[in-house]
């Protein structure tokens, strides 16, 4: 071929990634689900999975993952997507499974499913927004609101005595022997969201080398039901929520521990 | 008097306090009425409506399929809602949000009122559009009384607002001047 | 949100949702578990806000399974408690409702239900009927299910349900739709007048002063569990014979006859008033309880009218009982509606056409 | 780069699309992007591309942008 | 334990929960999730045991509710898939059984029942009528519900189950009890023969070569939920007009009737042989499938015979259908024994008295 | 009182206890339950709970608890002990509360009451029996089977793909923070017996001081379902057993820790 | 021939191993036959029971109130089922561990078999005690042929235990020739 | 005390309520402790306490018995 006649400002950097159906989203200004279905998106493109790729939307603000993302997908009842995409992937070893789950979903009363995937090493990638509160049903506590936090069903906030505390769920999975990777990101930053994109590329090879479960745990935001501005929003996921939830990684299985 | 109406504008505009409000007007003078909000995924999105019936008799159902008015606070709005009002009903518009070519029906009463517009220029306050709408909306269709609506104002803003109750009072005048009556 | 009014005659304003919280706190109920789901959050929430202050105990739980065995161990301590969920969380409380049945262990379950199966949507629904008086979970208990077509019902019946469960030692429902949950209207905090104020010597409380006790589902030993079963099958006979409640509204001189319950016979009521100014002599029996289904009145009516018109949100539910209540199969008529609330238009123009009248 | 007086990068908002949540603004680091007045359908003062002539193509305002409402070209 | 026998003709003493993973293995399914439960361990031990060899996935699940929920994701990739539980498991089920039926996916759901409520007991019961046909789950969903009452049926159903299941998208439940499960009788594995061989476009498999697409219970814009509902309802009586099934036993001039499925017919036929033989003109209408229950035959019937001699092991269920399905209330007669079963003797007892004899 | 005449062998030094009722106990020959009940009766005696005591049964071998602890019981549906037993001290706090629940019931169907129970600090005992099978329903796989182990259901042994691993519940539940105390014990020693003994002892001492959620995780036999006689069954959990469940305190709550 | 029985024991006696080889030799025999095992907790604790029927007709129930035969292997079984037995019926006992003054009934057909100590003794095996039973039974009863059990002795034993088949057939014959039966 | 020729402690082990499990067996330092051949009503062999005279009554075997059929005293 020969080279291109450069025009200016003809190189598209940034273009709508091919899986992220070309639909306005329903999510509420400045929500980090829109943020993160776009990663998902973008990964999902990367590793060309696109036609391969069953997903599993679970029941919350993500509960629509079919309209936005350009892939065949399951809904699961509330919590069960772990169970669902157990389901799929035992059927279709060969194709590519995620599950996308709010931290209702997946910390409330889907604990047991996502517990016993990741013990089973399912060969499954999860995708969980911890936005500390239930933000389709308007903003009840979560089992990872933040100790004071008020919320619709903590109106003189989350006390621990009562409510208990708020759970870290990527460390408790990453102490499961069948959990492959296990990290914690945020998308608040430019850097954040850089990084974020990097571990769910990680948690995408683990079930591309069928190495088990990987999940990705998001620190996202739910302007709406936080009662803020999404710039503020963004600043208590830097500041409060970092600080209770540390960023990293918990676990990442290499080739060799996986016999 | 028996009437009922859908309200429906952008969520933030204050549908559903207003709403609530001609509820309980309705309620202080005797009446018989039921309030109805949009609620749960509806509340998403940006979009709030809710549905007041009014009437001497028990009433059935809270949710109507033919209104007979309908208060309109923003374009999206118009399209879903418009359809459904019932011929000769009255139909208020927030001119300053809603063209009036969207109003694609003439066999009703449109009253079209700049209630941005008043809200910012003449009450100072953006917040007020949806009560110069309600002042208009109660004027041109004479649901309940004015006055009462006032009387009321004590029970949906909270204590914390209360300083706000006469620029309340002076968007719903403002609103019913529009449509001809004055307090 | 409001709080109970201090003088009975003062009308409130008041969400169907709030009165169910004001009708369990009169009543006594101290104890709320629950599980956030729309359309009946308004719950929880007034829960949350309120029973602290009154020395209770608000307590979100992890999911409806685990709500409806937070229910179980309260209710075996003796105490009145409740929960509130729809559709999926009703559903996941099967197992711990059967238990509760099996166990004769008092609660109430408000079911705020939306629009299914599944996911299905939050548009209001009668698509519970079925899993509500049939009994959703297995082993053939039943449950008193409890229909309000209004505000003031959904106080007034859930103070009746707390009565009601506990003189029968059983889960009572509350069957609503978003139509009444999610409405406002003028609300009189009539006073709690207990119609039942039973002992609970069946209660956990420790065994001081007393043999040990304890509750349990499980009959394992020679005929146990069938001699258990006719207990409770007696029971429910009981419940039958004493229990029934219907509202006969503007029976007086009908043909027509509708049958509908909760925001369908609300409907049905503009309906029939407008069909009576027409001079069409219908009127409505509006089961309140259920389960126990008002057979005999409907066994009764259908002798009397020409036409029993069911009317449901849902492809036909309760028309199965009406036809089992009253060999005139021919005399009843359906008219269902999923997922939706039926207008009184519809409800008018079938009743024409019954009536044999064009519209 | 700092000093560049002509652009090397140019976006295009969705003026439909944009919720106007204001993450892409001090996304920015060259501050191209300013909340505008007009308001859309949905209701919301989109954000607009308000110094153009700064804009380096980096694209970290269209990686910010919840909505995707932002196409970045160099 | 034994596999499928090479000749039709080869009798084999076969456990009944194992002829149905026989039916299962022989119509194709290679997928069996379950949890442990009595009195149906049999079934996930038979599979556990087999599967793999047949390039199969047998898995245990964590819980009958994960169970479900794996179903579904197998079935929504097109596969036949199976789990098989009692009672408590059951009732976890429901929310996903919603669902399932929601979303239009098949699959083979086996209930060996045990008595309930509750915990109740593992003794045979039929005490899971009302769970199974009336749709235990929210949103007023129907499952195909198919009552064996012998090895080889427990066989034959089971292929059958798969064939409806995926003819109509809609999950199948086969409903047992102890007594046909846990018995050995001699069986024939008779070779299967599909009677439908539905594709699965609606497969999730990946976008390949065609458009994405989805499989989901939630219908939020509109109206869309009601008209979802219309399309289930539909088929629900598509699924009436032509699935329903029994089996005549002894009718010919029969003047008492004997409506009753699975254990109860079962027992029911020795007391009309024996009734028989002392001349009483007794037989039996013994519904295969519970939903879609034979109305049209009891209907038919009903009209024939002096009386209609319902008996079940509950307090009474199948009776509410029967009720419903003719008018002629007064010549139905009801026999129930909850959470055990009516010995022969018992039956006769009946049969003489409706005669107007003494025994 | 005067000094008693000191007759020989007068002087019972081992007697039922109080706490445990005299009848005969449903178990196998040889089975830990049996050991186990008399410990928790044991320490009921000696804090003189009795009285006060309402004990939740689970679903498996341990159902019949009412038969023989004499104190209140009620029954919970299988895994859901501990939401039961929240139910109960939320209602009644000032009473002593305790579940006993087997491997299949709180690692496996109860595993998300059992983290939520923990995760908020309820104020109650479990005692949580596991002998790595399904007891009560014939010996299927729990959660808790050892790789290579045959159960009714993993008659080729369990292996890790595709059945999992071995679930240590004791440490999973010693990561929550609302956790006061999680140790697992055994008691196939007369030594680990007075050691398991000690370990319930400070369990109840945990609720009667009003500190949250405390665990004993016994390694318990099966002789029936595993196929062996009582006393190989003691030497397995000595062996393989303790190898990959280690005995230990993984979690103690201070008084100063709680505030 | 038809008939029923109900084998009663405990665990680990073979109960259920004899009862269904009883099945199968009827089955084996063109008879219609079910066989029904204690299953679930029933088998903890330390007891075992099945029943089996034959008949030329197709079977109903394959559980029976009032069994026409009765195998009793221990004393608590004996308390048990006693009752069930029809009048007439018949009943084997092991007289080994029960006591004949256990037998509170006359109006049934007594056939004492001290199992254990001739499968001890005789048989060289405590194993087999069930089988001396069972031959006494069948023998007794006249319900299936004893040739044919021999048959079918390789269906129930598997591969691992073949050698143990002569054992069983002594074991089978020492109890028939008690009830009279020598092959 | 390991010597001790005459007994400082005495068992009793409850004949019918004994499963057999043989645990005490082992279980007893001083090995007291024998499984004998009378079957019980269970249709178990009972533990019988066979060498009283070495008996130190440390309730050993007491703790161990899982269904509690042994009393110690001393
Ligand atoms: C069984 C069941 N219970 C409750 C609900 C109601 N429900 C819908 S979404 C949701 C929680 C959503 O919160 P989360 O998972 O955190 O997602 P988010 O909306 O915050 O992204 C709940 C409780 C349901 N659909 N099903
Ligand atoms: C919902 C439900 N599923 C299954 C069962 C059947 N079941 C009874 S006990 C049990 C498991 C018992 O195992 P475990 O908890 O380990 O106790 P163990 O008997 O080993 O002491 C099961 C699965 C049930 N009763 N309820
Ligand atoms: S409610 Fe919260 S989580 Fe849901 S879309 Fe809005 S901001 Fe996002
Ligand atoms: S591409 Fe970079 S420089 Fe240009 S507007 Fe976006 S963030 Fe600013
Ligand atoms: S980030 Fe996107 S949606 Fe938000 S203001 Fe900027 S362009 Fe609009
Ligand atoms: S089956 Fe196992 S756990 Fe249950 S009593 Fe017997 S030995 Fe104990
Ligand atoms: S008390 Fe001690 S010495 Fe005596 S028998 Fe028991 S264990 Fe042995
Ligand atoms: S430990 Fe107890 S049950 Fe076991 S053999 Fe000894 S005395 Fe008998
Ligand atoms: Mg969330
Ligand atoms: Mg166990």
């Amino acid at each position: 071929m020969s080279a291109p006649v450069k025009v200016p400002f003809s190189k598209a950097v940034y273009t709508r990634p091919r899986s992220l159906v070309d639909v306005r989203s329903h999510f509420c200004p400045g929500c980090h689900h829109g943020t993160i279905h776009k990663i998902v998106a973008e990964c999902i493109d990367r590793y060309d999975l696109r036609e391969k790729t069953i997903g599993v939307a679970c029941v919350g603000c993500a509960v629509f993952l079919y309209d936005y993302i350009d892939v065949d997908v399951v809904e699961a009842p509330h919590g069960r997507a772990p169970a669902v995409a157990t389901g799929v992937k035992r059927a279709q070893p060969d194709k590519f499974v995620f599950t996308y789950q709010g931290d209702g979903d997946l910390a409330a009363i889907g604990t047991s499913e996502i517990i016993h995937a990741a013990n089973r090493g399912e060969n499954l990638s999860v995708i969980f927004v911890n936005n500390t509160t239930y933000g389709m049903t308007g903003g009840q506590m979560a089992p990872t609101t933040m100790l004071g936090q008020k919320t619709s069903t903590t109106p003189y906030g989350r006390d621990f005595r009562g409510d208990g505390y708020p759970i870290r769920m990527a460390e408790l999975l990453a102490g499961l022997e069948g959990t492959a990777y296990s990290a914690r990101v945020a998308v608040s930053t430019p850097a954040q969201i850089r990084k974020a994109k990097e571990s769910v590329r990680k948690a995408f090879e683990m079930q591309i080398g069928g190495m088990g479960l990987s999940i990705v745990e998001f620190l996202s935001t739910c302007p709406t039901n936080w009662g803020m501005k999404p710039l503020d929003a963004q600043k208590r996921v830097l500041g409060e929520m970092s600080e209770y939830f540390p960023l990293g990684v918990f676990k990442e299985r290499k080739q060799a521990d996986f016999a | 008097m028996t009437g009922d109406i859908i309200m429906a504008g952008f969520g933030g505009q204050g549908i559903l306090m207003i709403g609530n409000l001609l509820a309980l007007t309705a309620m202080e003078e005797g009446k018989h009425v039921t309030y109805f909000p949009a609620y749960g995924v509806e509340m998403r999105g940006g979009t709030a409506n809710c549905t007041v019936v009014v009437s001497d008799e028990e009433i059935g159902s809270p949710v109507v399929g033919r209104p007979k008015g309908l208060l309109i606070m923003n374009g999206p709005s118009m399209e879903k809602f418009l359809p459904m009002l019932a011929p000769g009903g009255d139909l208020v518009i927030n001119s300053s949000l809603v063209e009036e070519r969207q109003v694609t029906r003439n066999d009703i009463r449109l009253l079209p009122v700049p209630a941005d517009d008043i809200a910012r220029n003449k009450i100072g306050s953006r917040q007020m559009a949806s009560m110069v709408a309600l002042g208009a909306y109660v004027a041109r269709s004479g649901i309940v009384k004015l006055s009462t609506v006032f009387d009321c104002l004590p029970k949906v803003i909270s204590k914390k607002y209360e300083k706000f109750i006469p620029l309340n009072i002076n968007a719903l005048k403002e609103g019913a001047a529009l449509a001809g009556f004055h307090a | 949100m409001s709080t109970p009014a201090s003088s009975p005659s003062t009308r409130i304003l008041t969400k169907g949702n709030e009165a169910i919280c004001l009708g369990a706190v009169a009543a006594g109920c101290r104890h709320y578990y629950g599980y956030p789901i729309t359309p009946q959050n308004d719950i929880p929430e007034y829960m949350a806000a309120h029973l602290p202050a009154l020395g209770g105990t608000f307590l979100q739980a992890e999911s409806e399974v685990a709500t409806i065995n937070f229910i179980l161990g309260t209710s075996a301590s003796g105490k009145r408690v409740m929960t509130s969920s729809s559709g999926p969380g009703i559903s996941l409380m099967q197992e711990g409702l059967s238990y509760m049945a099996g166990s004769e262990l008092p609660a109430v379950i408000v079911n705020i239900s939306r629009s299914g199966p599944g996911l299905g949507g939050i548009a209001p629904s009668q698509g519970d009927y079925f899993q509500a008086v049939k009994g959703g979970g297995h082993g053939g208990y039943r449950l008193i299910v409890l229909a309000p077509h209004s505000v003031q019902e959904m106080y007034t019946l859930t103070m009746l349900a707390f009565d009601l469960a506990d003189k029968y030692r059983t889960p009572a429902m509350i069957l609503g739709d978003a139509i009444v949950g999610q409405m406002k209207e003028p609300f009189v905090a009539s006073p709690y007048d207990p119609s039942s104020t039973a002992e609970k010597p069946w209660a956990l409380t420790g065994c001081a002063g007393r043999e040990r006790q304890n509750l349990k589902s499980l009959h394992l030993k020679d005929n146990a569990i069938e001699v258990h079963n006719w207990k409770l099958h007696e029971k429910y006979e009981r419940i039958r014979n004493e229990e029934a409640r219907a509202e006969s509204y503007m029976l007086d001189g009908a043909t027509i006859a509708i049958v509908a319950f909760g925001t369908a016979a609300r409907v049905s009521k503009t309906a029939i008033q407008w069909a009576r100014k027409e001079g069409i002599a219908v009127g409505m029996l509006r089961p309140i309880t259920l389960f126990p289904f008002p057979g005999r009145e409907v066994f009764e009516l259908a002798r009397k009218v020409d036409v029993l018109l069911v009317i449901e949100m849902n492809t036909g539910q309760m028309v199965e009982d009406v036809r089992q209540c009253t060999p005139l199969h021919d005399r009843i008529a359906f008219l269902g509606k999923p997922c939706a609330m039926p207008t009184p238009e519809e409800i008018l123009e079938r009743i024409r056409t019954l009536a044999g009248r064009k519209g | 780069m700092e000093d560049t007086v002509t652009a090397t990068g140019r976006i295009e908002i969705d003026f439909e699309r944009c919720k106007a949540c204001e993450l892409c603004v001090p996304a920015c680091p060259k501050e191209c992007i300013g909340m505008g007045a007009a308001i859309n359908r949905q209701g919301y003062a989109s954000a607009v591309f308000e110094r153009p002539d700064d804009c380096t193509g980096c694209a970290i305002c269209a990686e910010t942008c919840p909505d995707a409402c932002i196409l970045v070209w160099r």
